[in-house]
């Protein structure tokens, strides 16, 4: 899959057509495109209440757009719950965080690994016994730096300890797509740094869309950027013409 | 410290719950228990006194155990039922002659079979009761007499009837049954009620489950053989409260008499709605004793009076031994489920005197069941071949007397009826 | 016609006696998330008690006003007594709640004995009237009226007093409540005591249409707990459309299919779920 | 592994019993690990995948239904009414399933409910087929390796087919569907986002307790050697939901042992005291307020052995 992307570099990897979302009576996407080149990594940035989760979840397949297309390397993603689009390489992480709380580091990112391996529907075996999966939940353990936590229950860490087990979670589905979603909110300013060495440092043939509202961690991570504001796309490019774009400046640093 | 007071509380409510059940004291199994045991000591002592005069006879403990339901829906009527088995044997002081006692072990059945299954095998394996006693719900009477069968132990039967099968062709002949089936009430009622009383359409009202279903098939059979017609047949659910929607279902206009089969609080319900609606008084109505027991009689007030009921014991009937009965209870109106308890007691110790309290020899015991004769509080009593009981049945009217008590008044009597009765 | 003014009626009477139980359910589950399953038995309660107070005063007012203060004291009692695991998990709701609920029904049959009894409607509306050419009790029609106006109070209460705010902002947020200075816990244990005495109450009104008898703590739950559900939690327009829609299912289809009246009552009830898993009115997941 | 070796040993242990107690005791055992075992399965559904339902009696009674109606009605032959019987309940399993997992929390607990009152209101109703509430009486028991129309034999027959399905449960348990129903009692949306299919993972759930209810439900008619609808009705629903709770759910030994301890404390209580519904409901008052955890969680070390499934054992 990846591969096939690095080949045609003319056609993006997760392709996104004139989406509209409509809540009731509020627009809360209006005819959004998005392009994503596969190893790209892509911000979105945008107020509060922008209609970046929104975005997401049209692209996770957790709200139905009104109208418009989402392509995956070249697929219609359309209509496909949202189990199936992670089986075809999409990963999220969410805003808050939604861990199973009662169960151990380990068995959280073991959910997600077991599926990628293809032994979720195995009911005759134990989960732990399948050598690969095992081996593969270790290593992402390792390198989120989270091996020493294994066996604590999720309820047992701190909160930045939580959003890194969300982003390794998310990973353990080896997806060629990583969405996150606002990965540093709440954190302290050296956790926050520690989130983003980690995702710079996360392969870079994989895709990584990121949401932020925090224009630092946006610029350092990101190359190209889409701006939403109030379910528009207002603005589209690379980092360095973004933060000069005049309409950004302003709706940003009005809302700053 | 909350916990403490969560204690505190709960104890609180049962000892409430304990003492308050002075109501149906006698009923409590600890008290039956106690005078069990009692009657035990006082045996005992009689002996001591006279060692010597005759060759003793060896002290004989007869153990039954007594299955009703004392919880659930039905727990009103097993608590009448044992109070009656009660009621006798303390009038013969749980002894038969000076070396036989009686104790009474009683289960609870929740009217469910699997429970009534579960405390058989207790009583019989556990505590070894020589027999089992009661039963009220005939959903509980079949698997129990499959059991009966299958343990060899005796059981006799005193309120459930809707099973003909337990004493039909194939019964088991250590199943006895002291209450009357359905074939011995309401093909003679059908039948009465289009010949006798000369009503010719009717509108049958029986609750949906097989007992109901039954009964009210034998109404209609005898009643049209009988010249009369059976216009509709309403079948509400078990369980309701609200017979509005049924008594909706038919004009009261086309009938000429209303055949109902219900009990306990879906009688009550059923008669005042019957009034109610304005069917009753103008209407009658006519139904198996069960629907005019004595003891829900005064619940329904004046919607009762004029229904005409067949049964097989009301208060009112002129017997020495209903005279006896009725002193034992007080003085008060005893119902036919008491009646029941009693008369199930009664016959019983009638059979365990003539083995002599001998459980060894079973066949004997049943000998003696078969062979019963005798003179109940609603008449002469016997068994058919099949362990059937033969009795007589009585035409009722609900009255008030001239006290403003609401009773019966007995308008007929057929006697000697059999299961196989035909008119 | 006949037929249909008497069914209607009597699915209406239905309908009026669950609206009274399941408004007390629905809006204490609605506020504290409390599946009170002890609620049948605080129904029968008043039932009971208002049977003993009949009897020995003949009035049946006072038997009312009896039976909603016994229940309200002892649903108050329990609330306070349980609150921690009241407001834990749902399962040790439901094992509290239930165990209650035996202990109460035993007490019941220890006390009033199993015989099943009945209220004595009060006088003045013991006669029967002519309603478009049926012949109904006034009673009945008594308990359907008093449903609607009771109804109707309850919903201006609820909408349009500032009580009825402070309880709603109770429902729909319990932390901002608390933080805007509502003393919660005093929210919870009045409405948790009314709801209670409502229960009570309708077993005394119910008293002599249904009758007072072991058992029946268990069918009104059943059905409260159904109209709760279809009707949507927490939704008093829910808890009354509800009861008016299962009393008038239950009595049509008992009346017209008696044989599958099982089916004609919870067929409906899981096709409502299925179209509308909150409930027809209600916003609030029930977890 | 060390999960199932210690179900064996216990299946010894017991194993014993037959030497020890009474035929009585024998009896009133049997029909505990019968519902135990049921209450065991069910743990999977309510404990697990957190779904209070108040309906599971239903494939409980519907596989004894069925091997009773096909024996009685159409003549068929003991062991392949044993199959009807299970086919029934996993026909109704996979009817309702689908359906009810679409809810949550209390309205699954009432979907549930209407499901089996469905179900209870056609097998009392339909009199002319199901024999009403009468039940049907007169089953006898197949002939297997050993005789077990005796109350030992019976016992054994019992005994051994417990232990292969608790054995199969606790395999499940701890096997990648297992642990993903850990995952779908309070994260639908993560586990979307994960790839589970929500709707089937319950479903699965729904279908695998409807089973074991099912096979228990066999081991009970011909335990009773009768079928009544008391074996579908809500109250035993209620109860075997309230023994998972008590028991301790996720622990799968606790509510085994609150199922059976539940049968044979209630058949002593009814020996001994006419008010025993309210002991019992004491009880679970009691339990609930000193045990919130359940029976399971008095044993912590065990409990946050199980509790926490696999924490000791990946690292082995």
């Amino acid at each position: 899959m990846i591969a096939n992307a690095h080949q045609s570099e003319h056609v993006s990897l997760l392709s996104i057509r004139d989406i509209s979302v409509q809540f009731g009576g509020l627009l809360a996407l209006n005819a959004v495109n998005l392009d994503v080149n596969a190893g790209a990594r892509y911000g979105i940035l945008g107020p509060n209440g922008a209609g970046k989760t929104t975005l997401f979840n049209a692209i996770s397949g957790f709200v139905d757009p009104s109208k418009g297309e989402i392509k995956l390397n070249s697929k219609k993603l359309d209509g496909l719950p949202s189990h199936e689009r992670v089986l075809r390489g999409l990963s999220r992480t969410f805003q808050i965080t939604t861990l199973f709380p009662e169960l151990s580091v380990l068995e959280n990112v073991l959910m997600a690994a077991q599926v990628d391996a293809g032994k979720h529907q195995v009911f005759w075996r134990a989960a732990n016994s399948h050598k690969e999966v095992m081996q593969r939940v270790e290593a992402q353990l390792v390198d989120l730096n989270l091996s020493r936590l294994a066996l604590s229950t999720v309820s047992a860490l701190s909160y930045g300890e939580q959003r890194l087990l969300e982003i390794a979670v998310a990973l353990a589905s080896k997806p060629s797509v990583l969405l996150l979603d606002e990965p540093t909110a709440g954190l302290s300013a050296a956790e926050m740094r520690s989130v983003v060495d980690l995702i710079l440092k996360l392969p870079q043939d994989l895709t990584i869309v990121l949401i932020e509202h925090d224009l630092d961690v946006v610029f350092d991570v990101s190359e190209e950027l889409s701006v939403l504001h109030f379910g528009n796309m207002i603005a589209q490019g690379p980092a360095s013409q973004i933060r000069e774009d005049p309409l950004v400046r302003e709706v940003y640093l009005g809302e700053a | 410290m909350r916990k403490l007071l969560v204690l505190l509380i709960l104890t609180g409510l049962v000892l409430v719950a304990c003492s308050g059940s002075a109501i149906e004291e006698a009923a409590t199994v600890p008290e039956v228990e106690e005078v069990a045991t009692e009657a035990v000591e006082e045996a005992a002592p009689t002996e001591e006194a006279a060692p010597t005069e005759e060759p003793m006879a060896e002290a004989v403990n007869v153990k039954i155990g007594v299955l009703n339901p004392q919880t659930g829906g039905l727990a009103a009527f097993g608590a009448e039922v044992d109070k009656g088995i009660q009621l006798y044997f303390e009038s013969i002081d749980y002894a038969i002659n000076d070396n036989l006692t009686i104790e009474l072990t009683f289960a609870d059945t929740a009217a469910s079979p699997e429970q009534a299954l579960e405390q058989a095998r207790r009583l019989v394996e556990q505590e070894e009761v020589d027999f089992l006693l009661g039963i009220v719900s005939s959903s509980v009477a079949v698997p129990l007499a499959q059991y009966a069968d299958e343990a060899q132990v005796p059981l006799v039967v005193t309120v459930a009837g809707g099973t003909p099968v337990i004493t039909g062709p194939d019964r088991s002949p250590y199943v006895f049954r002291t209450s009357i089936t359905t074939g011995q009430l309401e093909p003679i009622l059908g039948w009465y009620t289009a010949s006798e009383l000369g009503y010719s359409t009717a509108v049958v009202l029986a609750p949906d489950f097989s007992a109901g279903h039954a009964r009210a098939e034998a109404f209609t059979e005898t009643f049209t053989a009988a010249g009369g017609e059976v216009v509709a047949e309403i079948f509400p659910p078990r369980g309701t409260t609200d017979y509005g929607p049924f008594i909706g279902q038919f004009n009261p206009d086309d009938v000429d008499v209303i055949y109902a089969y219900f009990f306990g609080s879906e009688a009550i319900a059923f008669v005042q709605q019957l009034n109610e609606f304005g069917v009753t008084p103008d209407k009658p109505v006519v139904s198996p004793g069960f629907l005019t027991e004595a003891e829900v009689l005064p619940a329904m007030g004046d919607a009762a009076l004029g229904v005409i009921s067949a049964t097989h014991y009301a208060p009112v009937l002129d017997f020495p031994a209903n005279a006896d009965f009725v002193d034992l209870n007080s003085g008060a109106a005893p119902g036919t489920y008491l009646e029941s308890g009693y008369l199930g007691a009664q016959v019983v110790a009638e059979a365990i005197a003539e083995v002599g309290g001998d459980f060894s020899d079973v066949q004997a015991f049943l000998d003696a069941l078969a062979a019963t004769d005798l003179a109940s509080p609603s008449g002469p009593f016997g068994f058919d071949a099949r362990g059937q009981s033969v009795r007589s049945l009585y035409i009722i009217q609900v009255v008030q007397d001239d006290d403003g008590n609401y009773t019966h008044e007995v308008l007929d009597v057929i006697e000697n009826v059999s299961q196989d009765w035909s008119p | 016609m006949r037929f249909w003014i008497f069914q209607l009626l009597n699915g209406l009477t239905t309908g009026a006696l669950l609206f009274f139980v399941a408004s007390g359910l629905t809006v204490v589950f609605g506020l504290m998330r409390i599946l009170n399953l002890s609620h049948g038995a605080l129904f029968l309660l008043g039932g009971y008690v208002g049977l003993s107070v009949q009897h020995f005063t003949g009035n049946f007012f006072l038997a009312a006003l009896a039976g909603a203060a016994t229940s309200g004291l002892m649903g108050l009692l329990l609330q306070q007594t349980f609150t921690r695991t009241l407001l834990g998990s749902t399962f040790n709701q439901v094992l509290l709640t239930l165990g209650i609920a035996f202990i109460l029904n035993n007490g019941m049959l220890a006390i009033w004995g199993g015989l099943p009894q009945k209220l004595k409607t009060p006088d003045f509306l013991s006669e029967s009237i002519s309603v478009f050419g049926v012949t109904y009790p006034s009673y009945r029609l008594f308990l359907i009226v008093l449903a609607f106006a009771a109804g109707l109070a309850l919903w201006v209460f609820w909408e349009r007093s500032t009580l009825g705010a402070v309880v709603r902002s109770c429902v729909d947020d319990r932390e901002m409540a608390a933080a805007m200075g509502i003393r919660v816990d005093l929210v919870f244990a009045s409405v948790f005591a009314i709801g209670a005495s409502m229960a009570g109450l309708t077993g005394v009104l119910g008293g002599p249409v249904l009758g007072v008898y072991i058992g029946l703590d268990f069918e009104v739950l059943l059905l409260a707990v159904v109209v709760v559900v279809i009707g949507g939690i927490g939704s008093l327009n829910g808890a009354f459309v509800g009861s008016m829609m299962v009393g008038l299912i239950d009595t049509f289809g008992k009346a017209s299919f008696p044989e599958i009246s099982y089916f004609t009552l919870f067929a409906p009830v899981i096709l409502i779920l299925l179209l509308r898993p909150l409930g027809l009115f209600g916003r609030i997941l029930p977890e | 592994m060390k999960r199932v070796l210690i179900v064996i040993a216990v299946g010894f242990l017991l194993a014993v019993l037959p030497f020890i107690v009474s035929g009585y005791w024998l009896g009133l055992i049997t029909q505990a690990v019968i519902l135990g075992g049921f209450a065991m399965g069910l743990d999977l559904l309510v404990g697990f995948a957190r779904m209070p339902s108040i309906g599971h009696s239903t494939f409980f009674g519907l596989s004894g239904y069925g091997v009773a109606l096909a024996v009685t009605r159409f003549d068929v032959a003991i062991w392949p009414a044993v199959g009807i019987g299970l086919l029934l309940s996993l026909i109704a399993a996979l009817l309702f399933g689908p359906l009810a997992v679409r809810m949550r929390g209390l309205a699954f607990l009432t979907i549930t409910l209407a499901f089996g009152q469905l179900t209870w209101g056609l097998t009392t109703r339909w009199s002319s087929f199901t024999n009403g509430e009468n039940g049907i009486p007169g089953i006898s028991r197949p002939s297997f390796l050993w005789d077990i129309e005796t109350v030992v034999g019976y016992f054994y027959f019992t005994l051994l087919i417990a232990i292969a399905i608790s054995i199969f449960i606790i395999i499940f348990a701890e096997s990648p569907v297992g642990i993903s129903l850990l995952g779908v009692r309070n994260s639908d949306t993560r586990m979307s986002a994960l790839g589970y299919n929500i709707h089937s993972r319950r479903t699965i759930a729904f279908v695998v307790a409807a089973a074991v209810g099912a096979m228990y439900g066999i081991l009970n008619v011909f335990y009773n050697k009768f079928i009544g609808p008391g074996s579908l009705s809500w109250q035993l629903s209620a109860q075997m939901l309230l023994s998972v709770v008590v028991g301790g759910p996720v622990s799968l030994w606790g509510p085994f042992l609150a199922g059976s301890g539940i049968v044979i404390l209630k058949t002593m209580l009814i020996g001994t005291t006419q008010r025993w519904p309210m002991v019992l409901g004491l009880l679970y008052v009691v339990s609930v307020v000193f045990l919130p955890g359940g029976i399971a969680s008095l044993l912590p070390k065990v409990r946050a052995r199980f509790e926490k499934m696999f924490r000791g054992r990946v690292t082995e």
